[in-house]
C-alpha cells in the first residue's frame, strides 16, 4: 500500500496521525482513498477536480507534474507540500 | 578564475563568445524601451501619494483637455475579477488580487499604487496630465509591519482576505504554513547549547537596472501584442488576458532583450494597460516606468521577522530547531514566506524540528520573486545561529556543517530524502580554498562563512533545432535570456550535433512562434530549457541519421552521427557531414527540424557556500569588503564563464542586501529612498574581486547533469558579513542591513574601540 | 474610462534647431528645451545603445561622451549640445572592427544583460585615454558612476585591465 | 517635464538682463545636475532656464600669489581637480568637488550650482567656508559680497533675489603652513551624499595653530560655521587634547535631524570623528607647506 505524509496543520483530519496508508494507482485514487477515510480531506487538495496550484505533490522524492494524473507505485510515500513558484 | 573540467565533451565546458554578445557591445540589441511604432503614443501612470486610503472618486476631465492627452483609464475599464485562488497560466493566485495591484479598485494600498493610466502624444505631455487628474481619497492609518499587521485589532487591508485558522474573521494573515518532524522537546533537551535569536530584515529590491517597459498594440480585428522586457513572456500573456478578460489566444507577447529581472520581471504591471490604452486609443502605446516606480510600485521581497531557537550536543550534533518566520507580501497575498520556512533547515540534518510560516499582508508593493525567493532572508537567521553554536561547541564553522550536512538519502525537511547533492563538497570547496586557508590579520578585521540551499525549478519548455541547408543549426526556444543562457543552449545543441559552436545560431521568440516556455526563474533555463533543447537536437540527429541511411540504403539503426560526421557503422561507405547531407535534404524528404517539449522532472538542488573577510570602522561602524570567495554546486558548468558570473552576481546583490539596502518609509507610510542616491546597491568601488570555484556534482535528473545557478549564491552572503562582523568586534549583529548607523549603535552598546568609548562616555 | 474629445488643432510645443557633431557626424535636429540628450539621442535620432535606467545621474547606462568627457546624456539638455562633440556607444566602434573595449568585454564575459554595457564601455573609454595604464583602483574608481547589477563588476573590471594591459587603444 | 524656454547668454550683462525680464519665472542653469532632477520631480517648475556655461568671466580658475584665488560660478568640477594650483593650493576644496557624484556628474556640476541649490549637504560649501571664501553676486543694481556661510538661508534658499546670478568665489590664497582638509561619511564608498561633511583649514606657527576654520555639513538645516570648534583651537598647541575639544565643539555646533541617511545621535557622533580626522590632515599639509 502506498503512503501519504500528511502535512502537520491538516493532521487534525487525521486524528493527528501523520502518515496514513492508501490503496491506489495514482493521484486521483490516492485524494479519494483519503476523502473515504476522512471525510472533507479532498477539498484541501482539490481545485475543480485537479490538484490546486497552491500544492505541489512529491511521489517517491520527485516532484509530480501531472496533477491526479501521476501514477504511484504500490510501495510509493506520497507528500503533498506548497508549491514553490521557482524564483518567483 | 575556477575553470569546469570538461570531461568528455567538446563544447560544453568551454567559454565561447556569446551569439547575442556583439549587438549588446554596439548599442544594437533591442530592449523594450528600444521600440517605436508609427503613431506611437506614450502612457504614464498615476499613483496614489498615500500608503492606505479609499478612493472616493477621479477627476480626469482637466486632463483630457490638456492638448496631446489621448485616453485616460482607471480600474473601471478592467473587469470585475472573481475573488478567489485559482490557475492563472502557470501561477496560483487570486485574479482580483492581481487586477487590483494593477488599477486600484476602491482602495489604494500602497505608496506609488496605481490609480489611472494616461495616453499621449509625448511623454511629458502624459507626466504633466496626471498633474491634471483629481482623486479624491479617504486615508486610513498604514500597517507597515508585520508586527503591526498580526496585531488583534489591526488595521485590516483586504475586507474578504481570511484563513483556515481565523475562520470568518477579517486578518492580514494570509496564511498559515507548518513543518513538524520528530520530537522537539525531547530535542532540546539532549541538548547541551541551546541559541535563541529575534531576527529582522528589511524590505530590499532586485535592483535591475531596467525599469519596466512595454508597448502595447491592440488591432482592430481584436488581436493585441506586447513587446516588453520580461522574464516570462507566456506568464505576461496569461495574467494580462486574465486582467483584460480576453482569450489567451488573442494575445502574442515578444519579449526584448532583458536588462535584468531577478526574479522581478516575472509578473505584469504595464504590460496590459499597454493594451489597455491602445484598445481605448487605437494606435501604439508604450510605458517606461521611471526609476522611483519601479522601487515604490513593483515588487520587491520581503522584509521579515524570524525566530530561532537551535540546540547541540557539546560534540556538535544538532539536535533541535524551532524557526518562526513572518514575511511581508506587500498589499496582497504570496509572499515567499513557503520558500523561506522549506529552506530555513534544507542543509541541515535535523530529527527534532518545528517550523512555522506566516504570510502577512501590509501596506507596502506586493512582493514579487527575488532570486531564492525568501530563503537569503532564512539563511541571514540560521546561519548566524548556526555560526554560534559552532563556537559554543569551539567547532570550526564548516566543519560544524559538514558534520550536520544534509547529504544524499538525507530526509528533507518537507519530507521526502534528498537524492545525490552537493551540500559537502560546497563547503568542503571553502574549507580547502586559497582564502579560507590564508591568515587574516590586522585590526578589526573579521572572516565569516555560511552556506545555503536552493530548490532550483523544472516546469515546462519547448525548444525546435533547425537544421539549415548549409550544415548550420539554428536552436529556437521562448525563455528569455538574462544572463547568457542562449550561449548554453547553443552549446547543448553544438555538441549533441558535433557541430562547432559558431555554427549554431541561438533565438529567442515570441509566444506565438515556439510552444510554452514558463517563466525564466527558478534557476530553470539551463536545466530544463536546455532539457527541450538537448531533446530537440537528439530529434534532429536521429532524423539526420534516418535521412543518411536513406541515401545509403541502409537501417537507420546502422547509422551513426558522430562530431557532425555520419558514419555507417560497418563503414562500407565514406562517411558523410552534416554539411553534405544538408545539401541533399530535400531530395531525401524534405527540411529537418528536431522538437522537443517537456514538463522537466529531476530538478536537483543547488548549495552554496561564501566566505568574506571584512574590515571595520569602529569610528563610524562602516564595513569595508576586504576579500570574498564563493562555492557552488552547478552540477555541470555549460559556459563556465557565465556560471562564474552567475555566482558572482548573485554574491554581490547578497552584499549589498547585507550592507546598505533597505526600503526606507516615514510613519505615514512614503518610501523615502525612490532613487539610486539613496536605494544603495553596491557600486564597484564597494566591492572586491570575487572568487569562485564551482563545484560540479551532477545532477542524476538531467541528461547533461546540470542543476541551474542563477540564484542560491545570493542567500549566504548577509550570514557570512554577519558572523565576519562577530569575529571583528564580539558582536551579533542580528538586523539587515547591517548600515553604519546601526553597527554603530551595536559598537556603542558593546563598548568597544577606545575612540568609540570616549565618544560614548560624552 | 475617457477618450479625449478635443479635436481642435493646438499648436504643437516650441522646438529648438541644434547643431552638433555626433559619432564624428555633423548633426541636426530640433528638439524642445525640455527634452534631455538622452531622449534626443533615443527617441529623435533613433540612437537606443544609450540606455534609461534612473534619469537622476545615479546609474551611468545612458552616459555618453561631450568634447571627450563622460557625461550622463539623461543630466544634459538636448539644447545644451549645440557646437559639442558627443560620442555614443554607437560610435565606439571603426566600422566593422569594434573597440578593443568592445571585444574585451564579449571575451571576458562581462556582460550578462547587458543593459548597463554601452555606458561601462563610455566611461571605461574615457579613462583608458586618459590613463593608459590605471590600477584596479583606478579603474574601479573611474567605473563608479555606472551601476551594474548581473556581474558583481568583477569580469567588468578585468576586461578593463586586460585592455589597458594588451595596450592597444 | 514641464516646458520652459531656454536661453544661453554669452555675456554677464545680457544674463542678468534675462534674468531681470523673467524674474521670479526664471533660474540660472549651470551644470544641472540637480535642477534638471528637480524639474522632473516637479519640485521646481521655472519657466525660463538661463544657461551661464557661455560666459567666459564665470568659467575661469585665476589664481594668484598674493591676491588669492577667483573660481568661476560655473566651473566643472572635474576642471578644479584637474588644475594643479587648486590641487596644490587648495587641496580640501579639489577633493571636496571631487567627491560630488561620479565623474560624470563632476564633469558637469559646478561648486557655484553645489552651493545656489542651496542644500545643507553640499560637499564643496563647507570646504569654501573653512577657506573663508566670499561668494560674489551679481544683479541690476551692481553686484555684492556675500560670506559663504551666509548665502544658504534654509534648505533650497539662497540669498539669491530674483534677477541675481552668483559669479565667483574670492578666495584669500594660502598664508605659510597653512591647508585645508574636507572629509565625508557616506555608507558606500562613493555616489552617496554626504551624511555628514567636515571642512577645516589650519595656518600654522610650529604646533601653535595661528587661525583656524572649521565647517560642517548636512548636520542643519544650512550649512554650519563651526565659529566656536574653530576659536578653540587659535593659540594652542596642536595636541589631542586640543582637537578633542574642538570635535567636542564640533558636535555640539551641529543640530542634525533623523532622515534615511542616518539618525541624529549617529551623525552628532561623526562630526566628531570626522572632525578629529579632517584636522590632523589639514595639520599635516600645513606643515609641509
Amino acid at each position: 500500500m502506498a503512503t501519504v505524509i500528511i502535512p502537520s496543520l491538516l493532521r487534525k483530519l487525521t486524528g493527528g496521525r501523520e502518515r496514513v496508508d492508501v490503496v491506489a494507482k495514482n493521484i486521483r485514487e490516492v485524494v479519494a482513498d483519503l476523502e473515504r477515510q476522512f471525510p472533507g480531506f479532498a477539498a484541501h487538495l482539490l481545485d475543480d477536480g485537479d490538484i490546486k496550484g497552491s500544492i505541489a505533490v512529491s511521489i517517491d522524492g520527485e516532484m509530480g507534474t501531472g496533477g491526479v494524473l501521476d501514477r504511484v507505485r504500490p510501495d510509493s510515500e506520497i507528500y503533498f507540500l506548497p508549491a514553490i513558484g521557482g524564483g518567483r | 578564475m575556477a575553470e569546469s573540467t570538461n570531461g568528455h565533451y567538446k563544447v560544453i565546458g568551454t567559454r565561447p563568445i556569446r551569439h547575442d554578445g556583439v549587438d549588446k557591445v554596439i548599442g544594437r540589441a533591442k530592449y523594450g524601451a528600444d521600440y517605436a511604432f508609427p503613431g506611437m503614443l506614450f502612457g504614464k501612470v498615476l499613483r496614489s501619494p498615500h500608503a492606505h486610503a479609499i478612493i472616493r472618486s477621479i477627476n480626469a476631465e482637466k486632463a483630457l483637455k490638456l492638448p496631446g492627452v489621448k485616453a485616460v483609464v482607471t480600474s473601471a475599464d478592467l473587469p470585475e475579477a472573481e475573488d478567489k485562488t485559482e490557475q492563472v497560466g502557470e501561477a496560483a493566485l487570486n485574479p482580483r488580487h492581481l487586477s487590483m495591484n494593477i488599477l486600484a479598485r476602491g482602495k489604494a494600498l500602497y505608496d506609488g499604487h496605481a490609480v489611472a493610466a494616461v495616453a499621449a502624444t509625448s511623454p511629458h505631455i502624459a507626466e504633466e496630465a496626471l498633474r491634471l487628474i483629481e482623486v479624491d481619497y479617504e486615508v486610513l492609518p498604514p500597517v507597515m509591519t508585520v508586527e503591526e499587521a498580526m496585531k488583534p485589532g489591526a488595521e485590516i487591508l483586504l475586507p474578504n482576505l481570511r484563513n483556515k485558522e481565523e475562520g470568518d474573521n477579517p486578518t492580514n494573515v494570509a496564511q498559515h504554513l507548518q513543518f513538524k518532524r520528530g520530537d522537539l522537546e525531547a530535542g532540546f533537551r539532549a541538548a547541551d547549547f541551546i541559541v535563541e535569536r529575534e531576527f529582522h530584515t528589511a524590505m530590499v529590491h532586485q535592483g535591475y537596472i531596467e525599469p519596466h517597459n512595454a508597448v502595447g498594440i491592440w488591432n482592430a480585428d481584436g488581436q493585441g501584442t506586447i513587446y516588453c522586457s520580461t522574464q516570462g513572456p507566456f506568464e505576461v500573456r496569461s495574467l494580462s488576458a486574465q486582467v483584460l478578460g480576453v482569450p489567451v489566444g488573442k494575445i502574442k507577447v515578444v519579449p526584448a532583450e532583458i536588462g535584468g529581472g531577478f526574479g522581478g520581471k516575472t509578473t505584469i504591471y504595464l504590460e496590459p494597460l499597454s493594451l489597455l490604452l491602445s484598445r481605448h486609443t487605437g494606435r501604439p502605446v508604450k510605458l517606461v516606468m521611471t526609476r522611483s516606480e519601479v522601487l515604490r510600485a513593483s515588487g520587491p521581497t520581503s522584509g521579515s521577522t524570524i525566530k530561532i531557537k537551535a540546540g547541540c550536543t557539546r560534540d556538535g550534533r544538532i539536535t533541535a530547531a524551532q524557526c518562526w518566520l513572518a514575511y511581508e507580501a506587500g498589499a496582497f497575498p504570496g509572499s515567499p514566506v513557503g520558500a523561506g520556512a522549506m529552506t530555513i533547515l534544507a542543509p541541515y540534518a535535523i530529527e527534532n524540528l518545528l517550523v512555522d510560516g506566516y504570510d502577512v499582508v501590509v501596506n507596502r508593493p506586493k512582493t514579487a520573486a527575488y532570486r531564492a525567493p525568501g530563503a537569503t532572508n532564512a539563511a541571514f537567521a540560521i546561519e548566524t545561529v548556526i555560526d554560534e553554536l559552532a563556537e559554543k561547541c569551539g567547532i570550526d564553522p564548516l566543519d560544524f556543517r559538514v558534520m550536520n550536512g544534509s547529504k544524499e538519502g538525507t530526509a528533507q525537511l518537507i519530507g521526502p530524502p534528498y537524492r545525490r547533492i552537493g551540500y559537502i563538497e560546497t563547503v568542503e570547496a571553502i574549507k580547502n580554498s586559497p582564502h579560507y586557508k590564508s591568515p587574516l590579520t590586522g585590526p578589526n578585521r573579521g572572516r565569516g562563512v555560511a552556506t545555503g540551499f536552493w530548490f532550483n525549478a523544472g516546469m515546462q519548455s519547448s525548444a525546435v533545432v533547425n537544421i539549415h541547408s548549409d550544415g548550420t543549426a539554428s536552436v529556437v526556444t521562448g525563455s528569455p535570456d538574462i544572463g547568457g543562457s542562449r550561449a548554453s543552449m547553443a552549446m547543448i545543441t553544438a555538441e549533441v550535433l558535433g557541430l562547432p559552436i559558431t555554427d549554431v545560431r541561438p533565438l529567442v521568440t515570441d509566444t506565438d512562434s515556439i510552444g510554452q516556455c514558463d517563466v525564466t526563474g527558478g534557476s530553470r533555463v539551463t536545466f530544463a530549457t536546455g532539457t527541450a533543447v538537448y531533446e530537440a537536437a537528439q530529434d534532429a540527429a536521429r532524423q539526420l541519421r534516418e535521412r543518411a541511411a536513406r541515401v545509403w540504403e541502409k537501417k537507420p539503426e546502422d547509422v551513426e552521427l558522430r562530431d557532425g560526421m555520419l558514419h555507417a557503422k560497418d563503414a562500407s561507405v565514406a562517411p558523410m557531414s552534416i554539411k553534405q547531407l544538408a545539401g541533399r535534404l530535400a531530395r531525401t524528404g524534405g527540411p529537418v527540424s528536431g522538437r522537443a517539449s517537456v514538463n522537466a522532472r529531476g530538478v536537483g538542488p543547488a548549495f552554496a557556500a561564501t566566505c568574506v573577510d571584512i574590515e571595520i570602522d569602529p569610528d563610524t561602524g562602516k564595513i569595508q569588503i576586504l576579500r570574498c570567495t564563493v562555492a557552488q554546486d552547478a552540477g555541470k558548468a555549460i559556459h563556465p564563464s557565465y556560471v562564474e558570473g552567475q555566482l558572482q552576481g548573485g554574491t554581490a546583490q547578497g552584499l549589498g542586501w547585507a550592507l546598505n539596502e533597505e526600503y526606507v518609509y516615514d510613519t505615514e507610510g512614503h518610501l523615502r529612498n525612490t532613487g539610486f542616491l539613496d536605494y544603495r546597491i553596491p557600486t564597484c568601488l564597494d566591492l572586491p574581486m570575487i572568487e569562485t570555484i564551482v563545484v560540479e556534482v551532477p545532477n542524476p535528473g538531467h541528461p547533461l547533469g546540470v542543476r541551474g545557478v542563477g540564484e542560491v549564491s545570493i542567500v549566504p552572503p548577509p550570514a557570512a558579513v554577519a558572523n565576519a562582523i562577530y569575529r571583528a568586534t564580539g558582536i551579533r549583529m542580528t538586523e539587515l542591513p547591517m548600515s553604519p548607523p546601526r553597527v554603530l549603535k551595536a559598537i556603542l552598546k558593546h563598548g568597544r574601540g577606545q575612540e568609540v568609548q570616549s565618544a560614548a562616555a560624552r | 474610462m475617457a477618450v479625449s474629445k478635443n479635436h481642435k488643432k493646438t499648436s504643437a510645443p516650441k522646438k529648438v534647431k541644434v547643431e552638433t557633431t555626433i559619432n564624428g557626424e555633423a548633426t541636426e535636429f530640433l528638439c524642445e528645451p525640455r527634452q534631455s540628450l538622452l531622449e534626443v539621442l533615443r527617441d529623435v535620432l533613433e540612437m537606443t545603445g544609450s540606455k534609461e535606467g534612473c534619469l537622476t545621474g545615479d546609474c551611468g547606462a545612458c552616459t555618453v561622451l561631450v568634447d571627450g568627457r563622460p557625461v550622463c546624456s539623461c543630466l544634459m539638455l538636448g539644447v545644451e549640445a549645440q557646437d559639442k562633440n558627443i560620442t555614443s556607444v554607437e560610435g565606439l566602434a571603426v566600422g566593422a572592427k569594434l573597440h578593443p573595449l568592445q571585444q574585451k568585454f564579449l571575451e571576458d564575459a562581462s556582460l550578462q544583460c547587458g543593459v548597463c554595457t554601452p555606458g561601462f564601455l563610455m566611461s571605461a573609454k574615457a579613462l583608458l585615454d586618459k590613463n593608459p595604464n590605471p590600477t584596479e583602483a583606478e579603474v574601479r574608481y573611474a567605473l563608479a558612476g555606472n551601476l551594474c547589477r548581473c556581474t558583481g563588476y568583477d569580469k567588468i573590471v578585468h576586461a578593463v585591465l586586460d585592455v589597458a594591459q594588451e595596450g592597444r587603444r | 517635464m514641464h516646458e520652459f524656454s531656454y536661453e544661453a547668454p554669452t555675456s554677464l550683462a545680457q544674463a542678468i538682463a534675462l534674468l531681470k525680464r523673467h524674474g521670479e519665472k526664471a533660474r540660472p542653469f549651470s551644470g544641472g545636475t540637480d535642477i534638471l532632477i528637480q524639474m522632473r520631480a516637479g519640485v521646481r517648475r521655472p519657466a525660463h532656464l538661463v544657461d551661464l556655461k557661455q560666459i567666459k568671466d564665470l568659467r575661469q580658475i585665476k589664481f594668484d600669489a598674493k591676491k588669492g584665488l577667483r573660481l568661476g560660478a560655473t566651473v566643472p568640477c572635474i576642471e578644479i581637480y584637474e588644475n594643479a594650483q587648486m590641487r596644490k593650493n587648495y587641496p580640501g576644496l579639489t577633493e571636496a568637488a571631487h567627491l560630488i557624484g561620479s565623474l560624470q556628474i563632476q564633469s558637469r556640476a559646478s561648486v557655484g550650482g553645489n552651493l545656489c541649490n542651496g542644500s545643507p549637504a553640499a560637499d564643496t560649501t563647507p570646504a569654501l567656508i573653512a577657506l573663508g571664501a566670499k561668494a560674489k553676486v551679481a544683479g541690476g543694481r551692481g553686484s555684492r559680497q556675500v560670506p559663504v556661510e551666509d548665502f544658504v538661508v534654509s534648505p533650497g534658499r539662497t540669498v539669491l533675489k530674483a534677477g541675481e546670478l552668483l559669479v565667483e568665489f574670492l578666495i584669500p590664497a594660502p598664508k605659510r603652513h597653512s591647508s585645508d582638509a574636507y572629509l565625508r561619511f557616506i555608507p558606500r564608498n562613493e555616489m552617496d551624499i554626504a551624511v555628514v561633511g567636515v571642512g577645516a583649514s589650519l595656518t600654522l606657527d610650529g604646533d601653535v595653530v595661528k587661525a583656524a576654520r572649521i565647517a560642517l555639513g548636512a548636520v542643519g538645516p544650512t550649512p554650519i560655521f563651526a565659529a566656536k570648534a574653530s576659536e578653540s583651537l587659535v593659540g594652542k598647541e596642536l595636541d589631542d587634547a586640543a582637537i578633542e575639544t574642538a570635535a567636542q565643539l564640533a558636535s555640539e555646533a551641529s543640530s542634525p535631524i533623523d532622515d534615511m541617511r542616518g539618525t541624529a545621535e549617529f551623525r552628532r557622533h561623526i562630526v566628531s570623528v570626522l572632525t578629529r580626522r579632517t584636522i590632523k590632515i589639514a595639520a599635516e599639509r600645513a606643515r609641509k607647506r
